[in-house]
């Protein structure tokens, strides 16, 4: 662990805009999952998958963006407590359908 | 004790115990009357008790908050206070607001005169010229402290101290307001009120904490006040809107229940920082100071407001849950653990600790002092116990089965007579402490110069 | 993870992130000043009686025995609510007759009961209480009390 | 790098007394990007707005009729691209950090601005679904639905307008440590929109 924040301390270019094209990718899969266009209600199938895409962003940013990969166990700490908090979600919504 | 002014402390200190003992008896006077309701009746009738109960707390806490800051100040800024002279006008002039105070509420003097006559919103009736003389008080202490401060170090414990005075002083201007408009009168009154208890006290309570850390422990500057710093930015981002808890039932909009809520639930964050605060520096102490009954208010005052104003907070704060429990007996129990374990301990360490140094001796009954602690905190607990069953009993009784609230009332008395036994206690406790940091025991050994200055 | 850090960032943190939850609860104070004047209140018929009716209740501390709008002591009950308690909204007279009649017959004496004091008010002092009862009881609470137990 | 950093970010002469070397003493908290306080802030609304969410679900089930018919109010569009808005601002403000480890302080400044402009997009398009939502006469008191999407909505917006303005200030007083701070309130608006979108506009 540097304690000195150095170049290689953050992530590169080239990974920070591969990062981008990644989370731009999983907005189109929210879109495709949460059905955008119509008005339809979801089934607890692509709940699920929003629910997991949502998750796998909020992972991108905070490990790439907010470049918490230098400390993973703050990362997986957030990481926990995003996935409780959308469990908490989702399972509301399970609940009144 | 470096400084020759850090003794203006010991008048500060001394009429805050004199109002600290009129305090206790009052609620006591005041819960034997729940029991036996004829009592005084006449004479002096409920209100004008509970007036005398809450002001005087009120007013005590703040002389204490003013007699750490003539008592920390001076070793933080490693300078005299700019003018002894003023401070202990500004004492005088508190002194006479609180005879006034006291002489009008008793005798129901000028009632209904404007400017000397009380002014009867709750925790504000003081006459207007009372509430006038604050304000010069106020400005009095803030000018000398702040010229103390500026003139000499700054640390982050004077920062953060300084803010939350001033504070304090600027949110009171709101008591002068009082609207025609009931609605409008009871929002600004939470200005005054909320934001004084659950926003700028709390400043004060982390800077007073983090400076008896810092003595006690021995642990590095640095380290106590990042957690300062950490502990005050999670009280005001919580406590600020924090408010809207305040917000749901007065004819305010209703988009407070959920700002009030949400915000209100994390409110307990700050006090759980402060257990953990406490702890690890005690944990993590480099020196063990001689003064063992400071350290045990200090660690006391922070679980004890945890519980208080954190836990018993969070208990009625969900509006849902507040629309049931709002004016029963379930806000008392919640009041009171928050006031005695926040300020009331705070102030009680603060003066356990600077005692001794400010009359030069060792620390000296030091095992009664840490008895009252036990006698006072377990009579608190044992009161805030009967006081949410009271008010669990009289939240279903009235606000789910409609029952009138007299009938209820006749319906927890039990309660109301536990509660009284716990307030007997409180008050012995209340002068065991009294007693422990005023008077030497007999026989001890007192130390000439006084203890050195931990640091 | 750096070496050096300021704690003038610490502080300006603190500083910055206060002014902004400040800000935005003035902003919802401004707001809520408006809704109070115009929607949740009867702005305009806070005429002298009900103003006049304000000062009595505050001049006697009346709110250290009772609750209003569930502040205030608990010793006492509600009066937010206690124009409708009284029948107010089907008899106004009735009930303001009435709740004159209870003020003015205090204190009851009677051992063992909570004792009122008798404030020795006026008629028009308690008629002025009475309008003052009654503006508070169309404030819009939200609902509030559950009941008219209060 | 240290030494460039320490004269880019010069202390004013009052916090003399206030400097300290001992990153240490944030104990777990200093291996944290960016600076211990802001992850404090982060957390605290995450909650913040994990507690909104948790209202917004929990009284669904009260009505999840009155919540279906007034959610197709939402113009889901509108929330997606958004989305793609702020992440692509993230990228600027990220692009800003890595620009200022190479000390390319005019590089790091094109990066925050084109972050904050597209912030700045980012509240426009938000201007317009709110200007269309009031002229229909949705408003924050129609029902619970909306008063709960103007709350969250509108309390992540001022968050948007706060970070401009940190962004401009960074870019002002810039140094890697200033700039990493004040993109780290970046990100987190960033994060709690992503969570927001499907929460408020699409789950239903």
């Amino acid at each position: 662990m540097s304690k000195t924040p150095t170049k290689s301390y953050y992530p590169s270019r080239r990974a920070l805009i591969l990062t981008w094209a990644v989370l731009m990718a999983l907005t189109i899969g929210t879109m495709l999952a949460g059905r955008v266009t119509t008005v339809t209600t979801l089934g607890p199938g692509l709940l699920a998958v929003l629910f997991l895409v949502t998750w796998a962003k909020a992972g991108l940013i905070l490990r790439q963006y907010l470049n918490l990969r230098t400390v993973p166990a703050a990362a997986d700490v957030m990481m926990f407590l995003i996935a409780l908090m959308l469990v908490v979600v989702t399972s509301l919504y399970m609940l009144a359908r | 004790m470096k400084y020759e002014t850090q003794k203006i402390a010991l008048a500060y200190f001394a009429v805050a115990m004199a109002l600290f003992a009129i305090q206790v008896l009052g609620g006591l006077i005041a819960g034997y009357v729940y029991v036996f309701p004829n009592t005084l009746s006449e004479l002096v009738p409920f209100n004008i008790l509970r007036m005398l109960h809450t002001n005087s707390l009120i007013v005590w806490l703040l002389l204490g908050f003013f007699g750490a800051a003539y008592y920390l100040v001076p070793e933080e800024a490693e300078r005299e206070i700019e003018s002894p002279m003023l401070a202990y006008l500004q004492l005088a002039i508190f002194v006479l607001g609180t005879l006034g105070v006291v002489v009008t509420y008793l005798f129901d003097l000028f009632n209904g005169n404007p400017f000397l006559g009380k002014d009867g919103r709750e925790f504000l009736e003081q006459p207007y010229w009372v509430k006038l003389g604050i304000v010069v008080a106020a400005l009095i202490f803030l000018y000398n402290i702040s010229m103390t401060v500026l003139k000499g170090r700054k640390t982050a414990i004077t920062n953060v101290l300084l803010l939350g005075l001033w504070g304090i002083a600027i949110f009171f201007l709101f008591s002068l307001y009082n609207p025609k408009n009931l609605v409008l009168d009871k929002m600004f009154w939470w200005y005054v009120v909320h934001l004084w208890v659950e926003g700028v006290w709390e400043l004060v309570m982390a800077s007073i904490l983090a400076y008896l850390m810092l003595k006690m422990t021995g642990v590095d500057r640095e380290v106590v006040e990042k957690w300062l710093y950490a502990i005050v930015a999670l009280s005001l981002f919580t406590g600020l809107l924090g408010t809207g808890h305040h917000y749901y039932w007065i004819g305010t909009p209703a988009y407070w229940q959920w700002i009030g809520s949400i915000f209100s639930s994390l409110e307990i964050l700050p006090f759980f920082a402060m257990v953990l605060f406490t702890f690890t520096m005690v944990w993590k102490r480099k020196r063990e100071h001689p003064n063992s009954a400071a350290l045990l208010w200090s660690l006391g005052c922070a679980v004890l407001a945890f519980f208080g104003a954190g836990v018993w907070g969070f208990l009625h704060t969900l509006h849902f849950v507040n629309y049931y429990s709002h004016g029963t007996q379930v806000t008392p129990a919640h009041g009171h653990l928050a006031f005695f374990g926040a300020y009331v301990s705070l102030n009680l360490a603060i003066i356990t600790y600077a005692m001794p140094q400010l009359l030069g001796r060792t620390p000296y009954n030091q095992v009664l002092n840490m008895v009252s602690f036990w006698v006072m905190s377990g009579a608190m607990a044992f009161m805030t116990f009967t006081l949410t069953f009271a008010g669990i009993v009289q939240t279903h009784l009235q606000r789910v089965r409609g029952e009138n609230f007299m009938d209820v009332q006749d319906q927890i008395s039990i309660f109301y007579d536990m509660r009284l036994l716990s307030g007997v206690i409180v008050v012995i406790g209340a002068f065991l402490f009294i007693y422990s940091v005023f008077v030497p025991r007999s026989g001890e050994v007192i130390a000439k110069t006084g203890v050195a200055p931990a640091e | 993870m750096w070496d050096a850090l300021t704690k003038s960032a610490a502080r300006n943190i603190f500083y910055g992130g206060s002014a902004f939850f400040l800000v935005i609860f003035l902003g919802l104070t401004v707001h809520s000043c408006n809704y109070a004047q115009s929607t949740s209140t009867d702005e305009k018929g806070l005429n002298a009686a009900v103003i006049n009716g304000k000062h009595t209740w505050e001049r006697h501390a009346c709110i250290n025995c009772h609750t209003l709008l569930g502040e205030g002591a608990y010793f006492a009950p509600e009066l937010g609510n206690v124009w409708k308690r009284y029948g107010g909204l089907k008899d106004p007279q009735g009930a303001r007759e009435t709740i004159k009649a209870f003020i003015k017959s205090q204190p009851s004496g009677t051992p063992g009961r909570r004792q009122m004091p008798n404030f020795k008010l006026t008629d028009k002092e308690l008629d002025d209480l009475v309008s003052f009862f009654e503006w508070t009881s169309r404030i819009n609470t939200q609902n509030w009390p559950p009941n008219d137990a209060g | 790098m240290q030494h460039e950093q320490k004269e880019a970010a010069p202390q004013p002469a009052s916090d003399a007394g206030e400097t300290d070397t001992l990153a240490g003493s944030w104990g777990i908290l200093s291996t944290l990007p960016g600076h211990p306080m802001m992850w404090i802030l982060i957390v605290s609304e995450i909650l913040v707005f994990g507690g909104a969410f948790i209202a917004f679900a929990g009284t669904r089930l009260a009505d999840p009729e009155l919540f279906r018919a007034s959610q197709d109010h939402l113009d889901r569009l509108a929330g997606a691209i958004n989305t793609m808005v702020l992440l692509t601002s993230g990228l600027c403000a990220a692009l800003a950090v890595n620009a200022m480890a190479e000390a390319k302080v005019h590089i790091a400044r094109r990066w925050l601005a084109a972050a904050s402009a597209l912030g700045v997009v980012f509240l426009a398009v938000k201007m317009v679904e709110y200007s269309t939502k009031l002229g229909a006469g949705l408003t924050p008191t129609a029902n619970s639905f909306f008063t709960l999407y103007y709350l969250t909505t509108g309390f992540h917006a001022l968050h948007v307008i706060a970070g401009i303005l940190i962004l401009a200030i960074v870019s002002w007083k810039a140094s890697l440590e200033t700039i990493e701070i004040g993109t780290t309130f970046w990100h987190m608006v960033d994060l709690v929109w992503v969570l927001l979108f499907p929460v408020v506009y699409l789950m239903r």
